[in-house]
């Protein structure tokens, strides 16, 4: 698969330009892209995971994300970190099921690792502290690459990330779709064995939407530098 | 598929309302944080049970809330956890000072969610233990997969560990008996149509005419086996032998004979006269049977049988009394 | 559809196994001759209590069996009225000397079984008393049809002249509180789903997706009117509004927010809130709520709303313990 | 309509010829094809009633017709009049809903008109004893012709018999189909108010199955004067 080379050393391709690194308005921005396709792709997680979950991942996913907007637009925090971090709290608090508490500790831990105080992070270190976030779920979850959750796409994204932002989303997607065949070791699609096999993932599908978004809202972002 | 419903999104919060409505006396609702709690809680002196999970499980475990079982009940989104600032808000609420027990079942989702729950509840000061449910034998505990599924069990340990709270024992001794029952515990289900979640509003699955699923949860899952329709009494024994064989009961067993929730309860009866036949053919003995609707999914058709291994003690503690919406016995 | 049995032409009996499984403490059964009596039947002293109907119903009235309520059952064929040998023989086996009351609903079927077996039994020196139900407000009482039906409004005739019995009251008394209860009760009905006979095996009758049947029954006839599908709410306004306009209830009521069989407790629930909502803007006061399936059409998904308006003593009749295999209280 | 002229006196025409009416034999043979005819009819007995009623009419009539036959076979009563009056208890005591009480009387009437005595009973006896059973029925009921009942086929039939065995089974028949067009005022039916126009009543079907199978047995008993 063709990558983009990465341009300057760490830093993801198709950053902001101009402006030192991510703002908190950047990580609003990639969020509420984020919202806005959970919404629009709701109903396919949902089918998804009705194949081989319980038929609740779009709902789940959408219900969070709204509540993440709805913060966010209320009182949005000045830094990235707190942005992260406050958005990851209300995944906690609102999704329930098994993707509340991995996506809300994956926003939590790399608030965490971009701490609330810089204004300004760089691509690089917000891919580090990505990497540190996904490792988070993994420890959380109990689960590795392989085991057929969001972790088929956001570890190929984490890993992609340091190169560009779109090859962390063409990571993601990739990831995602090679979930299919996969038998599940891990979540709600475990339990039923072999019949796993031949779906994709929700998780590793909505997760490939995070990134996606994310890839955008940073293409957006590199195309309009006085933004 | 129609419903009773006014819009999917509002099935939790109206339930929760009419629990409110038709159980002054026994319980108290927050309908907006989704919170269930007994009446008198905090119960000076007692240990507190907690539970909780997705709802489309009714009674479980809201109809289990009241004295000689649990303190509180926190229900999630449809086959979705609840989340851990429910049972934070819920263990305050119902903590007298002896700490409480979550009793959790076996899903990734309810297990990362009591778990940030239990920690933030530590932090507030609040002592708890926490009992895992994995009573399902349809899952293999090969380490390639989340692992057994709590399932109709549940209902044994919040009963027989809520007896053991009402009685005074501190919460190590309620954390054991509720592990000890737990262990003891094994379950299986069977499933002759899928559910629909008010959010689809169709089937989870497409299971045709002529055909079941052996070994389903609780969520409108698939199970692991699809088979040519069965006899009642087929049924049974492939239930009974999955539990037998895998629990090995060597005293007598309390039965639960639950149905799903769209199983009439002729069907039900009659299905656990089956089990009562296979049970005495394979020269297990049967201390009490509980016939119904307890721990369900949806408007799914199918039973699911549990067999707890009893001693003495839980027998006693299962005998004592309870008052709950759902179960109630001596009050 | 599919079905958790046998044989079609042994589910009652499979279900009577079952039922003398389950309740080894509670009832004796006579699977054979299809009659379930309470286990320290008859009761030296106490008017005996007796019901029956077409099977399908459950837990009506075989689960209704036991202290405080009834002596015995009679389960006939699947929406079948018993024959007039079970009544008698029944009746014999629960008279203490002191009279039974036979508590019929109001169907052809069950009226003349009932009333052949009132003439046998008194034949055979049984004093007998007959209450007949006719609480269902769907149907006109312009004697242009059989009358209104017997449906959920028997539970509260059984429970709260069962424990008019259980305080010794006699014959003639109790046969006046049932009556009573009887008068002062009201139930309309709605079906989402028909449901399917065993002897059948397929829905009794159509019911497109987009549409409801107001004014059921008990046994999966087709109501008196086609709806478009309503939500929880508007449904709840159409049954309140049928019931209380015909009851006008001034003072506290007996709520039932019956489940039809399958429609899972979370909708019951919810809908229970809807009633409550609107029995409040009606300014009619609920004294107790029962929510569940008790009053059921095999698989039918749908609900039943019954009021009973309660005086003083019908209130403390019908909180008083009682104890069988689906209510039980105090005991 | 056309109707048979009845051939002598209050006989029915078809009548078993040679012998002196009917006798317990000839009841037996009656019910016997009577219930062939409700268990090859059973189907369709229980589709009419799910129509307009519970769905178990033929369930109904078929276990109390195989009641009937095995209590005959095992130890058939001597008198025309007792087999009609073991009939009617055993229909009474194995078939519940409204039928069987309702069916139950008719026969227990039927042969009560005829007592248990006389061996044999002539046409005309017979036709006025199942006429006494039929307005037994009537009264047990609160039923009369037009209310879409079993009533609609077994009065014609009862006015039909004097005529002929033949003539009843025609005006059975005819009654039953008469029903359709009705809107029923006693039974289950009744309760669906004017839903129930437009469906045949399921009793009226089942008593046009008993009273072909009476004339069936007369001709057949008619064509063999021997036997
Ligand atoms: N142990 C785990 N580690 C990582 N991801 C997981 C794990 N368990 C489940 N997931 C992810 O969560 C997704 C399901 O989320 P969701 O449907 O919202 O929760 P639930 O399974 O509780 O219904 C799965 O598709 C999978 O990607
Ligand atoms: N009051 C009545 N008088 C005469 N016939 C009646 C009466 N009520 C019902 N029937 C007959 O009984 C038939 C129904 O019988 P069945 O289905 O076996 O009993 P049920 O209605 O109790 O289910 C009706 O079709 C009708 O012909
Ligand atoms: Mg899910
Ligand atoms: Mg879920
Ligand atoms: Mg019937
Ligand atoms: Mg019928």
């Amino acid at each position: 698969m063709e990558r983009d080379r990465a341009q300057d050393g760490g830093a993801p391709a198709g950053a902001p330009r101009g402006a030192a690194g991510l703002d908190a308005d950047f990580v609003v921005r990639w969020l509420t892209a984020a919202a806005a396709a959970v919404d629009r792709e709701a109903d396919r997680l949902t089918e998804l995971d009705a194949a081989i979950g319980d038929a609740d991942h779009g709902a789940n996913m959408r219900r969070g994300f709204r509540a993440v907007t709805g913060t966010l637009a209320e009182d949005p925090p000045a830094t990235p970190g707190a942005v992260l971090a406050l958005a990851g709290r209300t995944l906690v608090s609102t999704v329930g099921g098994a993707s509340g508490p991995l996506y809300g500790t994956l926003l939590r831990r790399t608030g965490g690792e971009l701490g609330t105080e810089a204004p300004r992070v760089s691509s690089a270190e917000f891919a580090a502290a990505l990497a540190a976030g996904v490792a988070a779920v993994g420890a959380l979850g109990g689960s590795a690459p392989g085991d057929k959750t969001m972790l088929d796409a956001l570890v190929p994204a984490a890993e992609a990330l340091p190169e560009s932002f779109d090859a962390a989303r063409r990571a993601a997607v990739a990831g995602a779709l090679a979930t299919v065949p996969l038998r599940a070791r891990r979540g709600r699609a475990s339990l039923l064995g072999d019949r796993s096999i031949g779906h994709q993932d929700p998780g590793a599908a909505s997760a490939a939407l995070l990134v996606t978004a994310l890839a955008e809202t940073a293409a957006e972002a590199a195309g309009s530098p006085d933004d | 598929m129609k419903m009773l419903i006014n819009v999917p999104e509002r099935v939790v919060a109206d339930a929760l309302r009419g629990l409110a409505a038709a159980h002054p006396d026994l319980l108290t609702v927050d309908v907006e944080r989704r919170i269930v709690v007994r009446r008198d809680a905090p119960v000076a002196g007692k240990v507190a049970l907690l539970s909780g999970g997705g709802s489309g499980h009714e009674p479980l475990h809201a109809g289990f809330v009241g004295p000689g079982m649990l303190d509180a009940a926190c229900p999630g989104e449809v086959f979705t956890s609840p989340v851990p600032d429910q049972m934070v808000r819920a263990a305050a609420a119902v903590d007298s000072g002896e700490g409480v027990l979550f009793v959790v079942k076996n899903y990734t989702g309810d297990v990362l969610n009591f778990t940030m729950a239990a920690e933030l509840a530590e932090d507030e000061g609040v002592q708890v233990s926490t009992v895992v449910l994995r009573d399902d034998v349809a899952v293999s505990e090969d380490g390639e997969s989340a692992g057994r599924r709590g399932t109709g069990g549940t209902l044994f340990v919040e009963k027989i560990a809520g007896a053991a709270a009402e009685e005074g024992a501190p919460l190590v001794r309620v954390a054991s008996v509720a592990r000890r029952v737990a262990e003891s515990t094994r379950s299986f289900g069977v499933a002759l149509s899928a559910c629909s979640t008010p959010a689809r509003g169709a089937p989870t699955f497409d299971l045709p005419p002529g055909e079941l699923e052996l070994g389903i949860g609780i969520h409108g899952e698939p199970g692991r086996e699809r088979r040519p329709m069965m006899t009642s009494g087929e049924i049974a024994d492939a239930a009974v032998a999955a539990v037998v064989e895998d629990l090995r009961p060597d005293s007598p067993v309390l039965l639960l004979v639950n149905g799903m929730g769209a199983t009439p309860l002729l069907e039900l009866y009659g299905f656990a006269a089956e089990v009562h036949r296979v049970l005495a053919e394979r020269r297990v003995a049967v201390a009490r049977t509980l016939v119904g609707n307890y721990v369900t999914s949806l408007d799914m058709a199918g039973c699911s049988v549990t067999l707890c291994q009893a001693d003495e003690e839980l027998l006693r503690l299962w005998d004592a009394p309870v008052r709950t919406a759902a179960l109630r016995r001596g009050r």
